[in-house]
């Protein structure tokens, strides 16, 4: 079934496994953030192709964008570019493989039982900013106006906690946190 | 008067109990003599008016109150005075008065004093409840009550520890035979519905052959508490260490009244024996057994109360074959005889502890009948009547026993006859090695021995003339049939008709040849001159002493340890149930149920901390529990 | 309604006035509800079924605060208003303690007149837990070294049946007309043979922890010698008994259906507690754990009684559970006097006390002979309807619980030997007013219930006929 | 109308594959990763899976509520993104490290 599929939907699925793949694997915490704006890139291109033109725009904007350079910003700014990561024991590395293995098949497992086949019923338009801005001030304006308060919120308390404290500058050792 | 008979006693109980401290010694022994005297006084009268006039009923009769009523369940507090009870109640009383007396002197050094008569006061009410209530359960009540009043009398010295086990034995060897009672009075209520004897009786009386098999149990199982309260075996060890209590407790309770309670309940429970043959057989045959070995144990005992002790036990035995024999007046002849005797006999002995300055031991006395005349004499009244010297008491109630043995059973005849017989050489052995012979103490010089108080002789010379001339109550028929049977005529009297008497059956008339009598007599007789000249030989002409227990050996060492009862005992019961609550207090409880207890809680601590170990901060940890949760959750949907 | 208020309140009176409260305001207080429990057989009497008293909804319409009266509920408001006067009487001792544990008394009082008047089944549960708060902190001011390990095996045990008791009142509330914890309501729900067995399961597993019947007995000794005396006393003389009331009153008639399964099992184990319980008493040397033991006995003999079903067993049960209350709460009395006096509760360390103190002597040997049962004390009506009970259900029964007739006059005179008999080894100090009050008290009911059992019988004869009733019906309709 | 026509080529079975497989490697890294920053960026990843399947299903379905469920899923991954950070400077400010299993102060 694989060979019915388009070339560029089979292509833009294998990057973006490969890159988060990469993600996950990768030592230099640069190397992950850079694999995973890649990653993104390559959902956005699967948005396009799902006729989402206003969330492949909007998924670069914020998270390729935004969020991943204040990851990088962070990164930076704790000065964590080399590959610090004390290295986990394989074990550890191979029962989070199991696991999450585990889930993968239980989850393909329970489509493969429960799964029906979607109606395709594709409309013209949907992804547009047009057409959601209407849904979103309509039926969706209060959960909208919510999400500023939540952003508002955020912001400040990214703030407040970003914030030096007076007196609160000395290191705390580890020892020291766990009293 | 019924009532006031009863509850005199009672009410100097409380008078001695609650201001007897504050009484001198003399008003508060005279009390409480009065307080029996007057019960004595009142049941003479009664027992007038009940033989006296024929046209009086068969009992008197006095509900109190309803003691309970549960549903079906019914009984009253009530009394009735009926021929036999009044029998028991001119002996308790009469006896009581004169132990009474007796004590004022006895006890007049006694720190005391008020106590001890309050205590023989409650136990004469007791003893009259015992006699006088007017169904089983009034009868449990005295039965337990004499029971309580024995423990407190022979524990009354309560400074020596020996005292209070005497004491506990005594009260629960007769919880024991009370155990049986009970069962048995359960029995009747299930059978009969009731406990007041005249309605059980007529049951009884009505009831089919098939009844006989419960009959037999209860008779039985009354048996028991019998044994207990009677002292047969097995459950007669107590008698003898309850000797631990003042002289005056022996001779009441011990001796003249208590311990007879099971030969009352057996007379009075005639109905249902007459229906078993079975139990009685089983009376016959332990009373047997107890009067031999209690009197072969007797042989070999030094002090002088103990001798007394196993003698009362052997008499209690030879009742009670008198009752398997179905021979229930000879039976209560006897307990009349042996209550005028034995209690003459303990208190003679109390009188000579009393002059001897609290020595017990016969070695340490001999030639005391110059010191004591009056309880020399009197003593060898009681000696010559318990031994059936010809024409005393003793000799007629026991020569009835013994023949109607042998109409019952020549072997028990026989048997009964050794134990008659053995009786003659323990009492003469005590009586020669005590008045006769040499003064054998070092301690008290024998100048220092003194006769008793008149206080004390005066009871001595009463009892010993009801010795002498106690027969007379039911002299036997070959004596001339006009005097004869007078006790047999009064339990068998039904009014002419109009009622049942106490012995619903007739007894087996004794069908024996005045030839076949006169020759049991001879036998009786020529064994106790046996037994006079055997001992009087040994202990007088050759002024033999007895040895000291070490010295003892074979036969004669194991009757001097009372063939091994008490340690049998120790050994068969007190020790494993000590060591059975031991093992049940210290292994089961605290490490088995408590243990197994305490397990759910140290197991769920367990657990717990299996599972903090879980929970050990580490958010990846969680991550991974929470996915696995997650798949678990999903793969549960799935299947 | 009166007699749960005034306790409390007298209680918070006491805390209040702290040190400058003396025993005999106390013990006034404490017997301010005689005079309305006597207006209550006045006035209510005790014919005619459970009359209710007073009704109000409570937590809801309806979970109701609603109280009755009765013979049944009369004798054991007769019984915990005599015992904690007593109480606090005799057995609190005057040290720093002395306030709060007299306080916590009171309040005890309360709940348990709360107890046993309740007649909405969440009060019942909610004064039956009460009750166990006040013995908690008074077992928490002793300083053993096990004492807070010992309050809270003590605690959960009972904890565990109370919250098993609480399911089942639960699920018949839950199959009630109208949703109501009304006792009648409780009793008309139909059960089926099997929710029966549980639901009695549960309600019965919180009677049998408190009673406490043979395997569940675990918490009694340790917390009865940890406690304070008046603790002890409140825990053997009235605690216990409500595990009996509830019995009674709560689970014969709620459960009836399932007293068929639980009848041989619950009188198989009391007949083993009663047997068990004097094998180890007599082996005791400490007083308390012996009387404790012995308690294990009698109440095993009391619980057999009432599940024969026989109106002699429920009746005896009754009057047993009133003359045992007295009765150990005057054991438990006598021995803290003789702590008290010599500092010491082992029969080893003593010896020779009846020497110094007549007085003392004599009611000792009156409550030690009612509780032998000797005929003309109070112990003696009770056993005998109890025996008899048994001896109809199985007659070998009766014969094995009626060696306890021996085991306990072991045990107790024992008990009274080593302590009084013998050469003396200290004294006990003479008694003081109040005390004799209180052991006078106790001999009054020892003596008079001794000759006269039959009042009791007539309190309660027709709550029991009724119960009876309901239980032979329930019967009825199984079978 | 968009360059393929990629609903008669695709079924929506394919994007639930790709999504899952895209949750589970994200789930993995969380799982694996002790460094707190690549952890959010895991997380990061999941939430994209996520996105990913409500965009196909919304189109598939032709509803767009599925892709404002989206738009409001990565306005709540911002605010997470940026508190998240926040926290992690200030545990690296104490600690030193963004390890996480220095973090065990849960410990029951």
């Amino acid at each position: 079934m694989m060979q019915n599929l388009p070339i560029p939907f089979l292509v833009l699925s294998f990057l973006t496994i490969l890159s988060a793949l990469y993600v996950v694997t990768s030592k230099n915490p640069v190397h992950s953030v850079l694999a995973l704006i890649f990653t993104f890139f390559t959902i956005s291109a699967h948005y396009v192709l799902l006729n989402a033109q206003f969330l492949a725009i909007v998924n670069l904007i914020v998270y390729a964008g935004a969020i991943m350079v204040l990851f990088l910003f962070v990164l930076m700014l704790l000065n964590l570019s080399k590959e610090t990561e004390p290295v986990k024991s394989n074990w550890w590395g191979i029962s989070a493989a199991i696991t999450a293995g585990c889930l993968l098949l239980i989850i393909t497992a329970a489509f493969q039982v429960s799964g029906e086949a979607v109606a395709k019923n594709p409309v013209e338009g949907i992804g547009l900013v047009k057409a959601l801005g209407k849904v979103l001030f309509t039926r969706f304006v209060v959960p909208f106006e919510l999400t500023g308060i939540l952003f508002l919120a955020s912001m400040v308390g990214a703030v407040l906690l970003g914030k030096r404290e007076k007196g609160n500058d000395a290191l705390i050792s580890k020892e020291e946190l766990n009293g | 008067m019924l009532t006031l008979m009863i509850f005199l006693p009672l009410l100097g109980f409380v008078l001695n109990g609650t201001l007897g401290k504050f009484l001198p010694k003399a008003i508060s022994g005279w009390l409480g003599t009065a307080a029996v005297f007057g019960s004595f006084v009142i049941a003479l009268m009664s027992f007038m008016d009940l033989t006296g006039d024929t046209t009086m009923p068969e009992r008197i009769y006095t509900k109190l109150f309803t003691f309970l009523h549960v549903g079906n369940f019914h009984v009253d507090f009530a009394f009735q005075f009926d021929r036999l009870s009044a029998v028991m109640t001119l002996i308790i009383t009469g006896i009581g008065t004169l132990i009474h007396m007796y004590s004022i002197a006895y006890m007049h050094e006694d720190d005391g004093f008020y106590k001890f008569f309050a205590y023989l006061n409650l136990f004469i009410f007791n003893m009259l409840v015992l006699v006088l209530g007017s169904n089983y359960l009034m009868l449990f009540f005295g039965w337990e009550g004499v029971g309580l009043c024995s423990y407190l009398l022979i524990g009354f010295w309560y400074k020596n520890v020996d005292f209070g086990k005497a004491a506990r034995k005594a009260f629960i060897m007769n919880r024991i035979g009370d155990l049986g009672l009970l069962m048995g009075l359960f029995l009747i209520y299930d059978t009969y519905g009731t406990f007041e004897y005249q309605d059980v009786f007529k049951l009884v009386f009505a009831g089919s052959a098939e009844s006989n098999a419960v009959n037999t149990a209860i008779a039985l199982l009354l048996f028991i508490g019998a044994m207990g309260k009677s002292a047969q075996i097995p459950l007669y060890t107590w008698l003898p260490d309850a000797m631990a209590g003042p002289t005056p407790v022996s001779a009441l309770i011990h001796a003249a009244t208590m311990v007879t309670a099971g030969i009352y309940l057996v007379i009075r429970s005639e109905a249902i024996y007459a229906l078993s043959p079975i139990a009685r057989e089983v009376v016959m045959w332990i009373g047997l057994a107890t009067s031999i070995m209690a009197a072969l144990i007797g042989l070999k005992q030094n002090d002088i109360k103990k001798v007394l002790a196993y003698s009362t036990v052997s008499q209690l035995g030879l009742m009670f074959i008198a009752l398997g024999c179905g021979a229930y007046t000879a039976a209560l002849f006897h307990v009349i005889t042996h209550a005028f005797f034995k209690a003459l006999l303990f208190l003679g002995s109390g009188s000579v502890i009393h002059g001897m300055h609290h020595e017990q031991d016969i070695r340490q006395m001999g030639g005391l009948r110059k010191k004591m005349p009056i309880t020399y004499l009197t003593f060898l009244i009681g000696t010559l009547a318990i031994t059936g010297f010809p024409f005393l008491s003793g000799f007629f109630s026991k020569d009835e026993i013994l023949m109607s043995a042998f109409a019952h059973n020549p072997l028990v005849f026989g048997l009964a006859l050794v134990s008659a017989g053995i009786t003659g050489f323990y009492m003469f052995r005590m009586f020669f090695v005590t008045f006769h012979g040499t003064y054998r103490n070092t301690h008290h010089g024998y100048d220092k021995v003194h006769e008793s108080p008149l206080l004390m002789t005066l009871p001595l010379l009463v009892l010993a003339v009801l010795s002498v001339i106690g027969g007379a109550v039911n002299l036997p028929q070959y004596l001339g049939e006009s005097i004869s049977g007078g006790l047999h005529h009064l339990l068998s009297y039904d009014g002419g008709g109009q009622f049942s008497p106490i012995l619903m059956y007739p007894e087996h008339a004794i069908e024996l040849s005045h030839t076949a009598e006169i020759g049991l007599l001879v036998m009786a007789v020529s064994v106790f001159v046996i037994a006079f000249l055997y001992t009087r030989n040994k202990y007088v002409t050759q002024g033999a002493v007895p040895e000291s227990d070490e010295a003892q050996a074979g036969m004669g060492k194991v009757l001097a340890n009372k063939f091994y009862v008490d340690e049998a005992y120790d050994t068969a019961f007190v020790s494993p149930i000590e060591a059975a609550g031991d093992v049940v207090g210290n292994y089961v409880d605290d490490k088995g149920v408590k243990g197994f207890v305490d397990g759910f809680g140290s197991g769920s601590n367990f657990i717990s901390r299996l599972l903090s170990k879980i929970q050990n901060g580490n958010i990846e940890y969680y991550l991974v529990y929470m996915v696995i949760g997650v798949a678990l959750l999903l793969a549960f949907n799935l299947f | 309604m009166e007699v749960i208020i005034i306790p409390i309140l007298a209680s918070i009176a006491v805390m209040a006035l702290g040190k400058k409260n003396q025993i005999w305001m106390s013990a006034l207080l404490s017997m301010l509800p005689l005079i309305f429990i006597a207006q209550f057989f006045n006035h209510v009497g005790v014919d005619g079924g459970w009359k209710t008293l007073f009704d109000q909804p409570w937590i809801s319409d309806n979970i109701r605060f609603t109280t009755g009266f009765d013979g049944l509920t009369g004798i054991l408001l007769l019984l915990t208003n005599i015992l904690v006067p007593v109480i606090i009487l005799g057995g609190i001792r005057n040290d720093e303690n002395r306030v709060k544990i007299t306080a916590l008394t009171l309040f005890m009082q309360g709940a348990l007149n709360g107890v046993f008047m309740a007649q909405d089944g969440l009060m019942f549960y909610i004064f039956w837990e009460l009750a166990l708060i006040p013995i908690y902190f008074i077992t928490l001011t002793m300083s053993g070294e096990n004492a807070f390990k010992i309050t809270l095996r003590f605690f959960i045990y009972t904890f565990v049946g109370s919250l098993a008791m609480l399911a089942s009142l639960i699920y018949l509330f839950l199959h009630t007309a109208n949703y109501s914890f009304a006792f009648e309501a409780l009793r008309a729900v139909e059960l089926s043979h099997t929710e029966s067995i549980f639901v009695g399961g549960g309600i019965l597993l919180a009677f049998l922890v408190k009673i406490p019947v043979l395997p569940f007995h675990s918490w009694q000794a340790d917390t009865y010698t940890n406690t304070p005396a008046a603790g002890t006393m409140l825990l053997s003389g009235i605690m216990l008994k409500m595990g009996l009331y509830g019995l009674l009153r709560w689970f014969l008639p709620l459960a009836p259906e399932s007293i068929e399964f639980y009848q041989p099992w619950v009188i198989g184990l009391s007949v083993a507690g009663v047997l068990y319980g004097a094998l180890i008493a007599i082996r005791q040397k400490d007083m308390k754990r012996l009387v404790a033991f012995s308690s294990l006995s009698h109440v095993g003999l009391i619980a057999a009684g009432i599940f024969t079903l026989t109106l002699e067993g429920l009746e005896g049960s009754v009057i047993q559970l009133f003359v045992h209350g007295i009765n150990v709460v005057g054991l438990f009395l006598v021995i803290e006097l003789i702590e008290r006096s010599t500092g010491t509760r082992m029969l080893g360390e003593l010896g020779g006390l009846a020497k110094n103190n007549r007085l003392f002597m004599i009611f000792f040997m009156l409550i030690a002979l009612g509780t032998v049962a000797v005929p003309f004390t109070n112990g003696f009506p009770g056993e005998l309807l109890l025996l008899k009970s048994l001896y109809a259900y199985r007659p070998n029964l009766s014969l094995l619980a009626g060696l306890t007739i021996i085991f306990c006059a072991v045990y107790v005179f024992r008990m009274v030997q080593f302590s009084m008999f013998g050469e003396g080894k200290g004294e006990v100090a003479s008694l003081k007013w109040n005390e004799i009050l209180a052991f006078g008290i106790i001999t009054f009911f020892i003596l008079g219930l001794g000759f006269m059992p039959q009042i009791l019988i007539d309190i309660v004869h027709n709550s029991i006929v009724q119960i009876g009733q309901w239980v032979s019906e329930a019967r009825g309709v199984m079978s | 109308m968009s360059i393929l026509n990629i609903f008669s080529q695709v079924e929506i079975s394919h994007y639930i594959y790709l999504s899952t497989v895209l949750f589970c490697i994200g789930l993995f890294g969380v799982l694996f990763r002790r460094n707190a920053i690549i952890l959010l960026m895991c997380i990061e990843l999941m939430l994209n899976a996520v996105n990913l399947l409500f965009t196909a299903f919304s189109s598939y379905m032709g509803d767009s509520d599925g892709q404002i469920f989206v738009f409001f899923i990565m306005v709540v991954a911002a605010a997470e993104a940026a508190v998240g950070l926040a926290i992690l400077v200030l545990v690296y400010r104490n600690t030193r490290s963004t390890d996480v299993s220095f973090l065990d102060q849960l410990k029951g």
